[in-house]
């Protein structure tokens, strides 16, 4: 099994759903001759020729809507905005377009069409290249809403995700784009959306995390493991929408305690959500207030302020204690 | 101070053939089969009159908010006329005599404007999308459409259209320079119907013409009285085999005029005067044709009520079937439909509390 | 004191702070001439003149960025959105530049404007036309997000819009536009955003509604009250960001017992976040879980089914009684 | 098939005055004063050396990505020195040349490169707008302050800077058309400089150039050797007397090129040949306004050491100011600053409870 970064497990399913269907095709600003400014697509113009490796104008909501387009031919357009925080510019496309066709048509077209972007915090970048906005595709029916934590899974979400039916909204964590390598197999390896999984099995204390901030509560995890002795059931929940209510609130019934991890602001964030629906599922079962360790409600700082901004492993053990004294 | 110059293409062709009282310019007269003709006359007579009824229906109630077409049927005919079966239509809004060209059941049409998401149904075979709202934007997903067919070298194009209102929003703009920078077999119609809402042509550009505009994007742009069936469709017939032989997009400007309210929400006497839309009643396109085809003998009195009498028969039967359709449509769970190929679970727990508080609700 | 509609109070509003401020224009497409397609600003061109009362070209990233850079100046652009759900083509300028010179200009330049737009269902409206996604604007970090409920509120809140020193998302319900009248007093009234309101008292149970979806909180109130003896007391957000939640926290306390009523779907919605707080600031008071009377997850029907879709005073009775019994 | 034409602009000017040897066409020489192009040259020298030393500091670790203008700098100093005091400028993220000429602190510029959002700081009296890193976006702010200034009636213009890239950007094609139709005092300004990172200009658009995209507006374009500060110089000021005279807006399209890296997280082997790059360090702007100057008699050795000098010694000192700067900046809830006017009362709750954090993680 090769040992990969994310970068190249997500070039990996690129290239063999590539080799597999060419209905499948990937568009974006500098995808083509540049392979990526994260050079994920890196050699798949050489591979596929620039018909089916597009580097087009910079323009968002071409992207978005061209893609559209395609999708209701009949292609599986794989796009890239070059950063999460610049595809608001074709964020139109997404809400009033990519989501509604097969409900618009009834159920004669289906937008079949995976959104790729890079987004989050940690590589001292510029502004607008830290974002994590989730929840604007998150909270639009008719999406689905993908991130993963690390390589393999990322190969083989984005794998389900070009094959699913319907449009899937795909955040890669930049931070964790070349952080370490991960065993992905060769043979095709499909995860389905909308599945969150248990990383880490405990019963005192349920931690909700994902993206980048999964490893950070996985850090927090075994820190509380070993000062505290205290067992945090960790959950990595890789689709954000359709949330998988079952296992977190599964967890929550058997620990009374949860912590919610996540970069994006606080408040209407997907945490937030996470409590609904434990409130609404697990509602006697919980002993204290659910703590959430996020990025505040302001613009993400500057990069030499990004570390104090995004939840630390210290402040996620912290409001782990705080919860568990309760 | 003297200066080199570049040349770009400076002139915008203006076409025009019939003048306002139906007679041709001979020497234009492009001589278009009869049998073509003649289905001109049917389609415009039906689209016209199915408008007149959508609009008496939203008077009494029972349909909602619409966009009328009157006048601007001939820059719709002329153009849709030129796609084959296979081709590809991108509606914006306003195109009901378009839709109506390439077969659309009248009966979905209504329902549609009875507010159900069932009359959005597109019939497998038919190569035409719902129609588009947000202005503008459907432009791309006529351009993505026509890079899928390059991408598959099918022999198809594709036609879509929009307003000149349309041409001030970025999508027009990022559309418009992919289609020509990627050679795309693509037809982009702007209906100039000289108003979007109350904002007249003018304001909402300071370009002469809206055809000019193709220069921006290294491709060709017409300008054609939108009123006159005939240029229509020779400008258009143009542009459809420049795309399909592989010779790119075209930008169309079919000059015309929406003769009624913008939508029935609207009231035009804000904004315009009675004498201008009276001057532009005298350019109307279904006058205009007739007496063209009267001259060239095409049409008589008889042609003309036996089109109608069709028209006004097809529109009874659609209302009908649609009113009974409506009668069917009593479930309130069907709005869960189609989201998605799978309900979410979250979702279908919804639907299925709902469906309890239904069955409560029916109890009580 | 004139007996108004809310569109009448809105222009109201606008009227008075015109004359007040020669620095507040408004600028969006169709306000002029047509005096907007609800006719909102009629009579407004007529009084101060095309130069502050501006038809743009139908564009809406323009209507955005120019009303930042107009403020960026120093005036006061109070921007139209023709609907909330074509906001999304100028959403970038929002999220990317109005939230944000502030921050990036460290205080030199301030973004004081108001993006007012209908929204919300129940209209028989064509799609797109009923939308309520106050969610992507909440959410934002640095934009206010107000929503009124009533002609009077909604006077006093666009004057306080208006005076804000930063940008404000000014949501007002097309349902609510001509369905009732108020009395709005002829003498300034100016009501702080960022604060809910008590709008009934009540001791059993803890309801929380904003925008149309109020009146349908305040009929089921009344209904519980008649039929159960059941007192509802009923909370205006009136702001959605920055949150109130001092007040439905408190009410909480009290009953033990929350419904929370939007039209919005429901996941990742403004219920979620104030269950958040209500678990963070309330936790130990909740008697049973916390309903959801919401939008479900889908796009909004077309019009024939939209009362369907929008939460009914009988389900908002369900809802209340489900918790009650718990 | 005749037609009738309907005329609109057709021709772009094409403007260069120094030819690649710095040798000046006398025709067209415009005969700046002397302290003008004096100025033309230490700002241009100061400009080039920022560059150089921001890029060896990124490499060294002590700033971060950022945008290099090496080979850009008369596009910039020839457009920038057509403005007053009181005039607004309006940057993208390339424009540091731009910046220096209306007096931005280099330290501030360093300190926002090392990360620190105190670098954005823009001080009171100077109205230029932060950079801004959406591309085109800023179009639109640009278009908002013309249209305050002409509401205000002020004698100000403003100027906006973008690349070839943002042209293809809906909000290129939105703002243009509006100051067009409102006619605008503003000038746009277009560095084209081949690439948008890897994309190269003949594949963002197909028109032949970038002023002709005026004509969709209705507006002048003019196209200019952007390595002739001269030749910019003369075209800008045309525009910027344009504007201020209440003619309205004008596109600039600079021709020039990107000698260096996109950003510093660019690789250029990936799409352009060194031998390209070559050519263009031919036509690169400083030598040619040297040889020009010398020729002039403006400029001899002496007079370019002691530019140099000057410049290595402000730029020595901004650096040391900066150090000192981030050494003070060591206060995390410093991000909490200028979110709003006020701090809302949730938000405030986080910054207290990490402060109390901060308290608990220093106690340790
Ligand atoms: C993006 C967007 N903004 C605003 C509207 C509201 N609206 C509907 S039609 C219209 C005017 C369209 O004008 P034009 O493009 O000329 O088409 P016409 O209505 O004249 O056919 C507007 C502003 C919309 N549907 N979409
Ligand atoms: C809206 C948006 N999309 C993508 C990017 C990423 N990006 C930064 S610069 C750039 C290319 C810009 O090209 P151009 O306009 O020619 O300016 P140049 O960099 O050549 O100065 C891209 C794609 C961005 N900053 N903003
Ligand atoms: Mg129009
Ligand atoms: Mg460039």
């Amino acid at each position: 099994m090769p040992n990969l970064t994310m970068i190249e497990a997500i070039r990996m399913a690129l290239r063999q759903e590539m080799r597999n269907d060419d209905s499948v095709v990937i568009l974006g600003e500098d995808v083509g001759v540049d392979g990526g400014v994260f050079r994920v697509t890196d050699g798949l113009l050489d591979e596929f020729g620039p018909e089916r490796v597009i580097d087009t104008p910079l323009a968002e909501s071409l992207i978005g809507g061209c893609s559209v387009g395609m999708a209701i031919y009949g292609l599986r357009p794989v796009c890239e905005m070059q950063f999460s925080g610049f595809s608001y510019l074709g964020f139109h496309q997404i809400e009033s377009h990519a989501s509604r066709f097969r409900r618009r048509s009834q159920g004669r077209f289906q937008i079949p069409m995976v959104v790729r972007m890079p987004y989050g915090a940690g590589v001292r970048a510029l502004e607008h290249h830290s974002e994590s906005k989730e929840i604007y595709y998150a909270h639009t029916p008719g999406l689905k809403m993908v991130i993963p934590s690390g390589p393999r899974k990322a190969r083989a979400l984005l794998l389900a995700a070009i094959r699913d039916p319907d449009p899937v909204i795909f955040f890669e964590p930049k931070a964790v784009y070349r952080a370490f390598r991960e065993e992905v197999p060769d043979r095709e390896e499909v995860f389905p959306i909308g599945e969150s999984e248990i990383v880490r099995e405990g019963k005192d204390l349920t931690m909700i995390a994902y993206g980048a901030m999964l490893h950070r509560a996985m850090e927090a995890a075994e820190l509380l493991d070993k000062e505290d002795g205290v067992g945090a059931e960790v959950i990595d929940l890789l689709t954000i929408s359709p949330l998988d209510d079952s296992k977190f609130c599964e967890s929550a019934r058997k620990t009374g305690h949860v912590v919610i991890v996540h970069e994006a602001p606080r408040s209407f964030g997907a945490a937030a959500e996470i409590m609904a629906r434990l409130i609404e599922k697990s509602f006697y079962y919980l002993e204290a207030p659910i703590e959430r360790v996020t990025g505040f409600d302001i613009h993400i700082p500057y990069f030499a302020r990004e570390q104090e901004y995004l939840p630390s492993r210290d402040r996620i053990v912290s409001a782990a204690r705080r919860t568990l004294e309760k | 101070m003297p200066r080199n110059h570049v040349e770009v293409p400076g002139v915008v062709d203006y076409l025009s053939i019939l003048n306002e009282d139906g007679k041709v310019d001979e020497e234009l007269d492009p001589d278009l089969p009869k049998e073509l003709l003649r289905e001109f006359h049917r389609k415009m007579v039906l689209s016209r009159r199915f408008d007149e009824r959508l609009l008496r229906l939203q008077r009494e109630g029972k349909v909602g908010t619409f966009a009328p077409i009157r006048g601007q049927e001939a820059a719709q005919i002329g153009t849709v006329s030129c796609l084959e079966k296979e081709d590809w239509l991108v509606p914006a809004f306003r195109e009901t005599a378009a839709l109506i060209w390439r077969g659309a059941s009248l009966s979905d049409i209504f329902l549609f404007n009875a507010g159900f998401n069932e009359g959005g149904r597109i019939p497998e075979e038919a190569n035409v999308l719902p129609i588009a709202i947000p202005v503008a934007t459907q432009i791309l997903h006529a351009v993505g459409i026509a890079y899928a067919i390059k991408y598959r070298k099918r022999d198809q194009i594709v036609l879509t259209y929009f307003g000149d209102g349309a041409t001030s929003e970025g999508d027009f703009h990022e559309g418009l320079n992919f289609a020509g920078v990627a050679g795309l077999p693509v037809v982009f119609v702007c209906q100039n119907n000289q108003y979007a809402i109350s904002m007249p042509r003018e304001k909402q550009t300071k370009s002469r013409t809206i055809a000019q505009k193709a220069f921006a994007y290294g491709i060709p742009g017409v300008q054609v009285d939108g009123n006159d069936v005939l240029a229509v469709h020779t400008v258009a017939r143009e542009a459809a085999q420049r795309a399909r032989g592989g010779g790119g997009p075209t930008l169309i400007e079919c000059v015309t005029y929406r003769l009624a309210v913008h939508t029935t929400a609207d009231d035009p006497t804000k904004y315009r005067s009675q004498k201008e839309v009276d001057e532009w009643e005298k350019r109307e396109p279904l006058i205009r044709l007739q007496k063209y085809l009267r001259q060239r003998g095409i049409l008589d009195d008889q042609a003309v009520n036996s089109d109608e009498e069709e028209a006004a028969r097809q529109i009874d039967e659609a209302w009908k079937a649609t009113k009974d359709r409506i009668d069917e449509l009593t479930d309130p769970l069907a709005m869960f439909d189609y989201l998605m190929a799978d309900l979410p679970p979250y979702t279908k727990e919804q639907k299925e509390a709902f469906e309890r508080f239904l069955a409560t609700r029916e109890a009580d």
